[in-house]
């Protein structure tokens, strides 16, 4: 088999952002929705990491950043998600058809 | 098995906290089988999260109808089964049934079985609080204790034991007086336990009184008010601990209690706390009237000139005792036939239970416990 | 340490992480959605052990798996989900976000495809040994300033959090 | 093979950095093996010596003593039905004990047993070991979940909270002792266990002592947050018997009861290492810089051969204090063998090449058992916490404190 390359890491974090986007794109449950967000930023930590290995450590140091962001991303999302379940008893993104309540 | 819900639907339970998901109210069934609702309780709790938001008490899973079963044996017969109520305070039980009917009968019994009676008693009175100490200890977690207590209260039921052969259910008593004299060495055996015992409730001092934990655990927990507990019928130490001096040996003296001198410790808070401090000064004050009792334990009979069919006079009558748990009464109406026409027990452990709802709503699950272990019941009582 | 079964273990690796990232789109449970999640972390993170980046591998375990996956599984738990399991689990749009999904791997082909040379192929090296303290002096170095915004940027979503799941504060 | 074996002896790597696969699997099936001993071992232990706090016996049926006690327990829980509830999500049921399982032996690969007695090293060894362990929260959580019953589910939310509360403490704890590490002419530090190891012996000092007390907060900060981490009394609260049954684990039986179990077990004694390694000094034998010197080398070094002499004193003691019934004679005749036993390994233990050899485990075993010994007198004495109780122990006292020790630690360092 070929070695192992930068590409071949480029092409995993690929499948990995599409099937993000898909999640993102078509489900209706919003934890569904925030976990394929995690996903797709996975995708990009992969690149990041990856692409480390070729020009030096600030990959990594990006990449520890976006997991941070991830981080919080995930605390604002499903705190809205409880504020919202509250309300309206569903977890569906196309019933979030209110502005406020 | 019904819905819990059904239940629940009746009681006018506490808005949910918007604090936290109010959609999500949990309906838990705590109990029967459930190892901290000291044997067949069933608490159906409604929770918000850990929060208590209300509680519902179903009882009568050892319900044996020992009311009604007295209504077909005579007197005498009826003797043994009041033992089975309160089974960790079997002497208590017999004491209260024994003097209530002597009180119909209108017989005295004669002053050294009295003082045989107070020295049983207060044993009782002892074991009882020991294994309460343990078993709630044990349900808020500490679990040495347990051990401790139930090795001493092992030294009192060696005492029943030589006495009149039985260990829990003792059947100490007989209407009129005492079955049994006082046994070769009773006096030796009951003063070495006085001399026993205090180091050991200092040891149940140590590992608890002071501990931190045991104080964040039972201080402020499970308040209630002396008014609540008069309104609610509560006796016994959870109403002393609230600061009622109330004590059926000082307030209508039985049996020789008058005859000694003893105090009643009382709390302020009425939490949990003072309860646990209540009920080890308690303790301290059985020994001191074991004590004076032993000390001047009188000669004489044992036992009141009775007939031998018992046939109280037609009328009824109303005679309480202080029962470890609190007011021990019993109701006894008789037709003036060999049997009792009704007898009523008013237990302790069911009256006091009533407070539970009381005591633990807005609080934690976890107090749901301390609070259950505080008020001290015996489900054999409640359901009789 | 030189990695051993370079190559088994990159194709085993990223096929647990497809493998999962499918399953956490397609799951109808939320809970096992978050699993599969899990299981494309954790071997996203093999993945970077692979790369010589061992303290994001820590990292990415520590705070995803630990953290933020927690606090997913803790929510599903909290909002009682039965009944949403049985609706629809796709939206009424599926069919064009799909089309859209398509178009972007066609862009991501053509880019790699176009751009494969631009880059090196030889690989630097960086040491493994001193990774924490490279990453360290580059976090606490260069990039000084955007590791202070970080730390905003979470207490601002604490806050936030806060704000959002508590009615009575 | 005697050159293979003797030519890795002599070398001076753990088989991971070296890059030895074979030496590397041997010392996987070694360690986890020896922790799963160590598991039933301390199962009999804590029963016993709980039994005595409480002024009881424990187990004295099976084997002399009970000692044979853990396999019978085994035994029976292997045996037993293995039942699922029918409401219960299966797979997530079945996986759960696997996860806690897997976590907590999985993070048995970096504890140091000896300088070159671990099975690798990593450079980011403590940051692993702590990211390990983290995902046990995610079986007890899934436990909870997929048992589809309310106790277990309450248990469950009890515990990832707590877990995930007492994970920051624990942490800030760990990094206050990791930046000791550094002080040393190059400034760096490390993260590998076994350079926080030989950054003590660089010291010449515990990192318990360091800058006293600032070493001695981190680590009772951190021996208070171990103790919430593994659920353990009085911090018991998700599997609190009194209140929840047995929390998360209440649904389950037989085998998947018994790897919880294990799981329980194994994180305890992680934990434990955890907290020797940073801070107790390892491996290290006591006092390496006041009492130095070939003779208090030679003399620390016959520590091992004479523990095990000194229980085989207790075995023959227990031999002559045995009944003496014709129906105790087999347990006799065990106890007398298993004494025997342990007085061999004693005398094989002193003689110099195996001596120098098991000396570091020796240290390290002995100091991550007296932590054993910290978890059950815990138990026989402390009351539970409750819940709102012990989150404000995490986060209002050990958090603030261990923040406070990581702060003074770097002024400390930095004007040091």
């Amino acid at each position: 088999m070929a070695p192992i390359t930068t590409v071949h890491y480029l092409v995993v974090a690929a499948a990995l952002f599409i099937l993000g986007v898909i999640g993102v794109l078509t489900r209706r449950n919003v934890v569904i929705v925030l976990m394929s967000i995690e996903l797709i930023l996975n995708a990009v930590n992969l690149n990041l990491v990856a692409f480390s290995r070729l020009y030096g450590v600030q990959g990594q140091v990006f990449s520890i950043f976006v997991i941070t962001d991830a981080a919080a991303e995930a605390a604002v999302g499903l705190g809205i998600l409880i504020a919202f379940f509250r309300n309206k008893e569903t977890v569906n993104v196309d019933e979030v058809d209110l502005m406020k309540w | 098995m019904t819905d819990p819900t059904t239940y629940l639907s009746h009681l006018e339970l506490g808005q949910p906290d918007k604090t936290f998901l109010d959609s999500n109210e949990l309906i838990i069934n705590m109990g029967p089988q459930h190892p901290a609702t000291h044997g067949v309780l069933r608490v159906i709790l409604k929770l918000d999260g850990e929060k208590v938001l209300g509680t519902e008490c179903v009882i009568g899973y050892l319900h044996r109808g020992v009311e009604k079963i007295a209504e077909h044996r005579t007197y005498t017969m009826f003797n043994p089964y009041v033992d089975r109520m309160d089974y960790v305070a079997a002497v208590s039980n017999g004491l209260g049934y024994c003097e209530a009917v002597e009180k119909i009968l209108n017989v005295q019994a004669p002053p050294r079985a009295n003082y045989i009676r107070v020295i049983l008693a207060e044993l009782n009175r002892l074991a009882s609080h020991m294994l309460w100490l343990g078993t709630h200890a044990l349900d808020i977690g500490a679990m040495t204790p347990l051990f401790y207590t139930f090795r001493d209260r092992e030294e009192i039921l060696k005492i029943f034991e030589k006495y009149c052969g039985a260990r829990l259910t003792t059947h100490a008593f007989r209407i009129g007086g005492c079955q049994y004299e006082t046994y070769e060495g009773f006096e030796d055996d009951v003063k070495k336990f006085l001399d026993f015992v205090p180091p050991k409730i200092d040891e149940y001092e140590e590992l608890l009184t002071t501990n931190r934990i045991w104080v964040e655990r039972t201080k402020g927990v499970g308040y209630i008010s002396g008014e609540d507990c008069i309104a609610l019928g509560v006796t016994g130490p959870v109403l002393r601990a609230s600061g009622v001096k109330w004590d059926l040996r000082k307030a209508q003296p039985y049996a020789a209690y008058s005859d000694f001198d003893f105090e009643i410790p009382i709390g302020q808070n009425g939490d949990t706390y003072d309860r646990y401090i209540v009920r080890m000064q308690e303790m301290r004050q059985s020994l001191r009237i074991i004590r004076q009792a032993i000390d001047r334990i009188p000669e004489g009979p044992i036992m009141a000139k009775i007939p031998k069919v018992i046939k109280p006079p037609v009328g009824e009558i109303y005679h309480s005792i202080e029962a470890p748990k609190g007011e021990l009464g019993y109701f006894i109406v008789s037709d003036g036939s060999t049997q009792p026409y009704r007898i009523r027990v008013r237990p302790p452990s069911f009256v006091n239970l009533q407070a539970l709802d009381l005591m633990v709503r807005g609080q934690l699950v976890a107090d749901v416990i301390a609070v259950i272990g505080t008020l001290d019941i015996v489900l054999g009582e409640v359901d009789r | 340490m030189a990695p051993v079964a370079t190559t088994f273990f990159f194709y085993f690796l990223s096929g647990l992480a497809v493998l999962g990232g499918i399953l956490v789109i397609t799951r109808k449970n939320p809970v096992h959605s978050a699993l599969a999640l899990i299981l494309t972390l954790l071997a996203v993170a093999g993945l970077y052990l692979m790369l010589y980046a061992p303290f994001v591998a820590g990292v990415q375990i520590i705070l995803y798996v630990g953290g933020i996956m927690v606090l997913f599984l803790f929510v599903i738990m909290l909002v009682n989900l039965d009944k949403s399991a049985k609706e629809d689990q796709f939206n009424k749009q599926w069919l064009v976000g799909m089309v859209a999904a398509a178009a972007l791997l066609g862009l991501f082909m053509a880019v790699y495809l176009k751009g494969k040379y631009l880059f090196p192929i030889q690989e630097a090296k960086l040491p493994e040994q001193s990774n924490v303290q490279e990453v360290a002096v580059s976090l606490y170095g260069n990039y000084m300033f955007a590791f202070e915004i970080a730390s905003l940027l979470l207490l601002v979503a604490i806050i936030g959090a806060v704000v959002m799941a508590k009615k009575r504060i | 093979m005697l050159d293979y074996i003797k030519s890795y002896l002599d070398m001076n790597a753990t088989p991971g950095q070296a890059g030895n696969v074979f030496w590397a699997t041997v010392y996987i099936f070694v360690v986890f093996g020896g922790v799963s001993v160590a598991v039933m071992a301390m199962n009999w232990l804590e029963r016993k010596a709980l039994a005595h706090f409480q002024i009881r016996l424990g187990p004295m049926r099976v084997g002399p003593h009970g000692l044979l006690q853990p396999i019978a327990d085994a035994l029976k829980l292997l045996t037993k039905e293995d039942i699922i509830p029918s409401e219960a999500d299966k797979f997530v049921f079945w996986i759960a004990p696997l996860i806690i399982l897997c976590a907590s032996f999985t993070v048995y690969i970096v504890i140091p047993f000896g300088p070159t007695h671990a099975i690798t090293d990593l450079n980011i060894g403590i940051l692993f070991m702590l990211g390990v362990s983290s995902l046990s929260v995610l079986g007890v959580v899934m436990a909870g979940w997929a048992s589809n019953s309310h106790y277990p589910l309450i248990g469950a939310l009890r515990s990832s909270a707590q877990m995930v509360s007492y994970e920051v403490a624990m942490g800030l704890a760990v990094v206050s002792a990791i930046l000791m590490t550094s002080l040393n002419k190059t400034g760096t530090g490390t993260l590998s266990m076994i350079g926080i190891v030989q950054a003590q012996q660089a010291q010449q000092t515990w990192f318990l002592f360091k800058f006293f007390p600032l070493g001695f907060i981190a680590f009772g900060v951190f021996a208070i947050a171990m103790v919430a981490e593994t659920n353990r009394a009085p911090f018991d609260l998700p599997e609190a018997e009194s209140e929840l049954t047995a929390g998360f684990h209440t649904e389950y039986s037989g085998l998947r009861w018994s790897l919880f179990m294990l799981g329980e077990y194994a994180a305890m004694i992680a934990v434990s290492s955890i907290a020797v390694t940073l801070w107790l000094g390892g491996w290290m034998r006591p006092f390496p810089n006041a009492l130095a010197g070939e003779t208090w080398d030679l003399v620390f070094s016959l520590f091992p051969g004479f523990t095990f002499l000194a229980l085989a004193v207790f075995c023959f003691i227990g031999v002559a204090r045995m009944p003496k019934h014709p129906y105790f004679r087999i347990q006799t005749i065990g106890l007398a063998g298993f004494g025997a036993v342990l007085a061999l390994i004693g005398l094989i233990l002193f003689a110099p090449p195996v001596r120098d050899r098991i000396f570091d485990i020796y240290w390290f075993c002995i100091k991550v058992a007296g932590f054993m010994y910290l978890y059950i007198w815990y138990r026989a004495t402390f009351p539970r916490y409750r819940f709102d109780q012990l989150m404000k122990v995490g986060w209002k006292v050990l958090l603030p404190i261990a923040v406070g020790v990581l702060i003074l630690t770097a002024v400390m360092g930095v004007i040091f």
